[in-house]
């Protein structure tokens, strides 16, 4: 019988001191603000493209921190983004969700026609960056430093006059590529003019 | 006309890894030489079917991944990973032997891992310890070398054929067996000196009957590796450095339990391991500090094993448990990059 | 020699090959047909031109200014015409053509006004600087980093060594070794200039033991001074700054860092002998040694070229043989890189053009994998681990690759070199470095775009709540004239206009107070962000970062926004001073007289409140229905009326906008029809294409599929009037 | 047009629920798919490898020990579920394993009473089960969210799919170690079994390396293969088949409907 009431009374207070640290800690640790979004919201491109389905990145990444959404929907993020989110939240890396099929991985810039423009700023409106300069009935034009990519302003275009075009390389942007990798003889054999 | 564009520098050292193959091979011609002399056709035998499976399997797996298939086996790893596990096996094992330790070296040990360059153990020394470990009477079946006092000639060409392929009852060729030297030290020394001392295997040599031949033949090979550039001393130096001393720190303190320095440094496969095993690139650390430390431990499992552990010889395990430790020595042994007060160890924490 | 040379790490003995080229004369290359002067020929912003198509211009003038702090003019190599300022092909290894000023020579080869300085000791250091600024003069060795940037030291910092790198540890190069042998006395002269400037404890010059004839005319030239000749052992790639650097002195640059932090001065051979010639002769820098060899060139050799030949033409002079060489190589065998085009210019950095054959060097072989055999971590003169780095770099693990000193790597092709399995490990780095300094960049820019994200959604909240409570204060301002309205018809029933509490003046000076508030903060943050990347540039600067022209526009556009806000806010503040205390006077008369003379307006008004009391007679009967009132038929009757009176108004509104909206189209039309007409074509065609676009995507479901045609035919139809009625009024 | 319609919160879209909420009705083909094939404990989750690598040799262990972490999966999941809306979060888990544990020793004394046998030879294992990840795992992520009913068909199911992962390795296992099949089934199914051993290959010199751990772990590296192999060719054929989601249909625009 003492056995018995040894047992439960080790057990009880077992349970209570490993309960009253618990609590303690919960207490203590408590983390009030969600970090999580914070920094998964430094992982994403900032385009505010809403493609996602979000409207606006930090909504997006608040929805996976609270993993509500998958951590692949981010289209102009692309695969590099969602390894970076898969490392962060331990989560595996899961294929992008593109809809579209030519998701290209490459920095875009819009560009107006600008002969085309009728000047209506329907565009500037769209543009989640202010990104575009005008004003009502002159032609606009869109600051390329400033701007995404992410192709809100041609939908509301009633003339379609804004393209999304892939970013100018210049040789302060250009960047060696990778080599073929193993098999492949590196370099190529560029046809050369003016030989004397 | 046109001309290459091509990133720089545009000047290379003709030194290609298919002749780094090939120079490791030939620097087993030594010991093969002295293997076939002392134990009969048979490890010729193996070395050549080995590579023959190996080039097989290589080939099959490369088919079923996808990848040139030409290009690859060119590179010669392949027919090195089965001369090298054809010179650890024992002359007249059967061929399902060679065959299952090929096979399991060149598919999941090497090309599973993604072929060479990616696989993080030693394949050759992945297909012996599978061998060993399943098929301990054959593996350690050795027939004494044709030195030995009261053996016959080695078997002839047609003889190894024959116990290689041929259906032979083996149990004929249980009377010619022996233990090799170390198996016998394991068996008997410290319990039973006197059948130590009267066994065969070990009168009148060093390190056992024509083992230490092997052993330095290995040697001379390892040496012309050297000397090609094609490996460094390190690891070899290191290797055999640290079994020497261990095994001669024990020998002084016990002579009767522990055999001596020399008996282990040219007994068994040292050589073998040290100089064609254990500096293995792939596998290996790469920088010279980490090589020394790599080697210095492979030395001193070798000799833990070798003295308490369960198996007669070590080399293979010890290469292997230290290739798994290769990563973190190398993570460790960073050399302190030009413009920095210290050297940079362990990875990048992300 | 006591002098202790400390040995640096790894490093390979390439065959030389020096030989070939140093068997001829210096020779004067030819001026070409036209000359092609790329505005980019270093690293840092490209010059911005200033002369004209079709300007005559003479040798050694400026014909485009340095744009920013790392960024230095260009001189017309000779006299001629601007021909063209356009796209050509040029040095840079990503094929991308750059801006070139293209100059047709005239053969006179005439010098503009040369300004010798004959005694610079006289002068202010800094005006000495300016000048080698000015005469356009770059590190000759390589990278070509300003000379005046090096030299410009910072108050305070003592120079222990200056050194002179004639080390020249490329195969094939012989450029500077020439230069030595032809004119140690001027190079002499040059490295004297930068001694008086920077006031070293010594001075060395590093040759490799190679060079025997240099090393004796150095010692020749420099017998009589405090300079002293080091000669060290032959290796690749000792003449690299840092690794120099490391073994005269034993310092070592620590990483990121200028050798200037660590009290030397390294300047290449090639750059003291162009200061020699823009301090005592005048001459900018138009023209420089360039060694042409391979073993497609027939008269190989050492050749004066000016800045700005094409590269095929120098070839052509020195017998090339095009047909045998496998590449062409700006730069060494090691360093150098291979031109997709042979029109390329030679530039400041061009010590050497190689065309060598398909033996002499053969196309690489194919990569193979890596089997770690750490070759290429025993010739890292950095001291990096090229393996793990070509890993990380393979798979993209930044991190990691930082982590390993990827930054560290100078790019000197050692590893290549030795790497039995041939891999381009020097392209791994680049890509490495390349996609590190992308990441960072998009970073930065997703950050900055967040920032501006959020402050437009500010802004918009923000212009929100003020419509909300302008509208409200102006529903209250309202009512209370309503109510004083009403209480001084009680009272007095004589007019008092200025009775209401709140004018819309006040509205406006309080508008202006707390525009000036923001425009205020908007100042300082601006002032705020402009400070942050002046200080970044500076920082920048110290690193040598390669991005300081995109550094410095961002600091000037900064400013100039800072001043623009500055501006603005002193405007408002001075408006906003200006409005408050006239206020009550200046005010526009209270909106008290809503009775617009406008018809427009009236008929909205009408048809609004006639619509108004439609609806609460609607709402009425409703509620009586439901109550089954008695009244119900006069309610329903009454609600009738009023709807007729509302269709009513509401009808003449309608038209009446309509009207205007033709006059007003009308009037446009007078004004400049053509521009309407094309407005509308423009959005018809649109439309169509929309329209077709849709139908496109639906050609299955048959009931939309022919909606949709009949309104693809119509907005077709619609843009076909368009553009008749364009055409027409075009022709009219 | 007006910027009140372009600031994010008016957006109407926005309103729309995010991810629909679990349902409480259950869904009992998931739970069996998830159980056997979809959401495996073994193969997917990889969970359990402890015993299932120790015991996995022939296939007599690995159906008794697949059994008994079925029994124990299955009692512990419906008990969990039962008092799912009495414990708080904080002291789940210790309330859980001691459910488990109670189980686990039930399942002991009673292979120790009927098959004494196969219990001395599976050891430690037995009781072991306890720390097997894959019994809290069901317990946390499905028992104590989910009805009695359906906590014990994925009990069930989750038991299953671990016993037949088991039986697979146990089978190949003792096929490539000794050549037979249901070797000492007796020991489970008592006399009737004693004959049920089926020898392959005479004269078979064993295989060591498949009796031992090494052995198991690369078995199991197969099996997981394969079972990757089979899901992809399934995606494949899936996505053949499904319809392409339409472009653009997802989109939300951050700076409202510009009309």
């Amino acid at each position: 019988m003492t056995d018995d009431l040894s047992a439960v009374f080790s057990l009880v207070s077992m349970a209570v001191l490993f309960g009253s640290a618990l609590g303690y800690a919960a207490v203590k640790f408590a983390t009030d603000d969600d970090p999580i979004a914070d920094q998964v919201d430094a992982l994403l491109p900032q385009t505010q493209c809403g493609q996602c389905g979000h409207p606006g990145c930090r909504p997006y990444a608040e929805a996976v921190a609270n993993d509500e959404d998958e951590i692949n929907k981010c289209i102009p993020g692309g695969e590099d983004t969602i390894h970076a989110m898969a490392d962060l939240l331990g989560k595996d890396f899961i294929p992008l969700d593109a809809e579209e099929s030519d998701v290209v991985d490459v920095p875009m810039v819009a560009y107006i026609r600008e002969d085309e423009c009728i000047g209506c700023t329907k565009c500037i409106q769209a543009c989640p960056m202010d990104a575009i300069l005008g004003a009502a009935k002159q032609m606009h034009t869109v600051i390329v430093d400033e701007c995404t990519g992410c192709d809100l302003c041609v939908e509301p275009c009633p003339v379609d006059c804004i393209d999304i075009i892939p970013e100018k390389v210049t040789h302060t942007t250009w960047a060696w590529p990778q080599p073929d990798g193993v098999g492949i003889t590196p370099g190529q054999l560029i046809p050369v003019r003016n030989i004397a | 006309m046109s001309v290459l564009h091509v990133t720089s520098p545009h000047v290379r050292k003709p030194m290609t890894t298919n002749a780094v193959m090939r120079h490791v091979i030939y620097g087993t011609i030594p010991g093969l030489a002295v293997l076939t002399l002392l134990f009969g056709w048979g490890t010729l035998i193996n070395v050549v079917f080995g590579s023959l499976v190996a080039v097989a399997a290589e080939a099959l797996v490369l088919r079923l991944r996808n990848r040139p298939i030409l290009f690859s086996i060119k590179d010669g790893s392949a027919i090195l990973t089965a001369v090298l596990l054809a010179l650890a096996i024992p002359p007249t094992s059967p061929w399902w032997i060679t065959v299952v330790g090929i096979l399991f070296a060149i598919v999941i040990a090497k090309q599973l891992y993604g072929g060479l360059g990616s696989n993080p153990f030693n394949p050759a020394m992945i297909g012996y310890v599978l061998l060993l470990i399943s098929f301990p009477l054959e593996m350690t079946t050795w027939i004494p070398a044709n030195l030995t006092e009261g053996v016959a000639a080695s078997p002839s060409f047609s003889q190894s054929l024959a116990l290689i392929f041929g259906s032979v009852d083996r149990t004929v060729i249980d009377g010619i067996t022996m233990a090799t030297p170390l198996d016998t030290f394991k068996t008997y020394a410290g319990n039973d000196l006197d059948m130590l001392r009267s066994a065969s295997v070990l009168q009148g040599s060093i390190a056992g009957v024509g083992w230490e031949w092997v052993n330095i033949a290995f040697l001379v090979g390892g040496l012309y590796l050297v000397a090609r550039k094609i490996i460094t001393w390190h690891i070899p130096v290191a290797m055999v450095t640290s079994l020497f001393l261990l095994a001669g720190l024990f020998y002084i303190i016990d002579p009767d339990s522990y055999a001596d320095p020399i008996f282990h440094v040219l007994g068994g496969g040292t050589m073998l391991g040290a100089f064609f095993i254990a500096t293995d690139p792939v596998t290996a650390a790469t920088s010279n500090k980490g090589k020394l430390i790599y080697g210095a431990l492979i030395g001193l499992l070798i000799y833990v094993i070798r003295a308490w552990g369960g198996y007669p010889d070590a080399v293979a395990f010890a290469v292997l448990l230290l290739n798994l430790c290769a990563p973190t020595i190398e993570y460790y042994t960073q050399p302190r990059a030009y413009g920095h007060k210290k050297a940079n160890s362990g990875i990048a924490k992300s | 020699m006591s002098r202790q040379i400390w040995d640096i790490p790894g490093g390979i003995h390439p065959a030389q090959n020096k030989i070939q080229s140093l068997q001829t004369e210096i020779t004067r290359a030819d001026i070409p047909a036209e000359l092609v002067i790329p505005t980019q020929q270093h690293i840092g912003a490209p010059a911005k031109p200033c002369v004209e198509v079709g300007d005559k211009v003479l040798k050694g003038q400026v014909i485009a200014e340095g744009n920013g702090f790392v960024s230095l003019p260009v001189h017309a190599p000779t006299s001629g015409e601007v021909i063209a300022i356009e796209s050509r092909p040029i040095q840079h290894p990503s094929q991308i053509d750059g801006v070139c000023i293209v100059l047709k020579p005239d053969s006179n080869d005439t010098w503009g006004a040369r300004h010798p300085i004959d005694n610079y000791q006289s002068l202010e250091r800094n005006d000495v600087i300016d000048a080698i600024r000015n005469a356009g003069i770059a590190g000759m060795g390589g990278a070509g980093f300003p000379s005046a940037i090096k030299l410009g030291i910072k108050p305070g910092t003592k120079i222990e060594q200056l050194i002179l790198n004639s080390v020249e540890c490329e195969p094939y190069i012989t450029a500077d070794d020439k230069l030595i042998q032809e004119r140690a006395d001027e190079i002499i002269a040059g490295l004297e200039i930068m001694q008086w400037l920077v006031n070293p404890q010594e001075t060395l010059i590093g040759i490799e033991d190679n060079k025997p004839d240099a090393i004796a005319a150095f010692k020749k030239a420099t017998a009589n001074n405090n300079i002293e000749v080091v000669v060290v052992p032959t290796k690749y790639p000792s003449g690299g700054e840092k690794q120099l650097i490391y073994m005269l002195t034993g310092k070592e640059v620590s990483s990121g860092g200028l050798p200037s932090d660590v009290g030397v001065i390294c300047q290449n051979t090639g750059t003291a002998y162009a200061i020699n010639r823009a301090i005592h002769h005048g001459e900018p820098l138009v023209s420089r040694i360039t060694t042409v060899t391979g073993d497609a060139v027939k008269h190989k050799g050492n050749y004066e070229v000016l800045l700005g030949t094409p590269v095929d033409a120098l070839l052509a002079q020195a017998g090339a043989d095009m047909s045998a060489a496998s590449r062409l190589i700006m730069g060494g065998p090691m360093m150098g890189f291979s031109i997709h085009d042979a029109s390329v210019p030679v530039v400041k950095v061009t010590n050497c053009l190689l065309a060598p054959t398909t033996e002499e060097i053969p196309v690489p072989a194919q990569e193979q994998a890596c089997i770690r055999c750490g070759s290429c971590a025993q010739v890292c003169p950095a001291g990096l681990l090229p393996q793990q780095l070509y890993w990380f770099s393979k798979s993209n693990e930044l991190e990691k690759a930082e982590h390993f000193n990827l930054a560290d790597c100078i790019e000197c092709g050692a590893c290549s070199f030795v790497c039995p399995s041939n891999i381009p490990l020097v392209q791994y780095f680049r890509f490495g470095k390349g996609q590190i300094r992308k990441h960072k960049s998009e970073t930065i820019k997703a950050d900055h775009a967040r920032e501006r994200f959020e402050f437009r959604q500010a802004r918009l909240e923000k212009e929100e709540r003020e419509k909300e409570q302008k509208r409200k204060a102006r529903a209250e301002a309202a009512a209370k004239k309503q109510a004083a309205k009403k209480a001084a018809a009680l009272a007095n029933p004589p007019s008092d206009a200025s009775g209401s509490p709140t004018t819309p003046g006040t509205d406006d000076v309080a508008d202006t107070a707390s525009n000036a508030t923001k425009l205020k903060s908007a100042w300082a943050s601006a002032t705020k962000r402009w400070k942050d990347a002046e200080k970044a540039l500076t920082i920048a600067e110290k690193n040598g970062s390669d991005q300081l022209e995109a550094f410095q526009k961002k600091v000037d556009q900064l400013k100039a926004k800072a001043e623009k806000t500055k501006a603005l806010y002193e405007d408002a503040k001075t408006s906003a001073a200006s409005t408050s205390p006239s206020s009550p006077s200046a005010s526009p008369s209270p909106a008290v007289a809503p009775v617009s003379n406008d018809p427009m307006v009236q008929l909205k008004q009408a048809s609004a409140d006639n619509f108004k009391a439609w609806k609460d007679a609607q709402k009425k009967t409703q509620e009586a229905e439901a109550n089954s009132a008695d009244n119900l038929e006069a309610l329903r009757e009454e609600e009738a009326t009023l709807k007729a009176k509302s269709d009513a108004s509401k009808a003449a509104m309608k038209e009446a906008r309509a009207k205007e909206k033709e006059a007003m189209q009308a009037k446009k039309a007078t004004e400049d029809p053509t521009k309407q007409l094309k407005l509308d074509a423009a959005i018809a065609r649109t439309k169509a294409k929309k329209a077709l676009k849709a139908l496109n995507s639906l050609d299955d479901d048959h009931a939309s599929h022919a909606a949709l045609k009949a309104a693809y035919e119509k907005a077709l139809a619609t843009a076909d009037n368009a553009d008749a009625a364009l055409k027409a009024a075009e022709e009219a | 047009m007006s910027t009140v319609e372009s600031t994010a919160t008016d957006n109407p879209e926005l309103d729309l629920p995010s991810t629909p909420k679990k349902t409480s009705s259950v869904d009992t083909k998931k739970i069996v798919s998830d159980g056997l094939w979809n959401n495996n404990a073994v193969l997917v989750q990889v969970l359990g490898l402890c015993p299932l690598l120790a015991v996995s040799g022939s296939i007599v262990n690995s159906l008794a020990l697949g059994l008994a972490t079925m029994f124990v999966i299955t009692t512990s999941n419906i008990a969990v579920s039962m008092i799912r809306n009495y414990t708080t979060d904080t002291v789940r888990l210790p309330v859980f394993v001691m459910i488990i544990a109670s189980f686990t020793t039930c399942i002991e004394f009673l292979m120790n009473a009927f098959t004494y046998e196969l219990y001395l030879v599976l050891g430690i294992f037995i009781p072991l089960i306890v720390t097997n990840c894959a019994v809290l795992g069901r317990a946390d992520a499905f028992a104590s969210k989910n009805g009695v009913f359906a906590s014990a068909l994925d009990g069930l199911m989750t038991g299953l799919g671990f016993t037949l992962v088991i039986v697979a390795l146990g089978t190949i296992r003792e096929v490539l170690g000794q050549a037979t099949l249901f070797d000492n089934m007796h020991l489970l199914f008592g006399d009737i079994a004693q004959n049920w051993t089926i020898h392959i290959v005479d004269d078979y010199k064993g295989f060591l390396f498949a009796i031992l751990p090494p052995g198991a772990f690369v078995i199991m590296g197969f099996l997981l293969a394969l079972k990757n192999i089979v899901d992809k060719k399934l995606k494949e054929r899936a996505t053949a088949l499904a319809d392409k989601p339409v472009s653009g249909s997802r989109r939300v625009r951050t700076t409202g409907n510009i009309s």
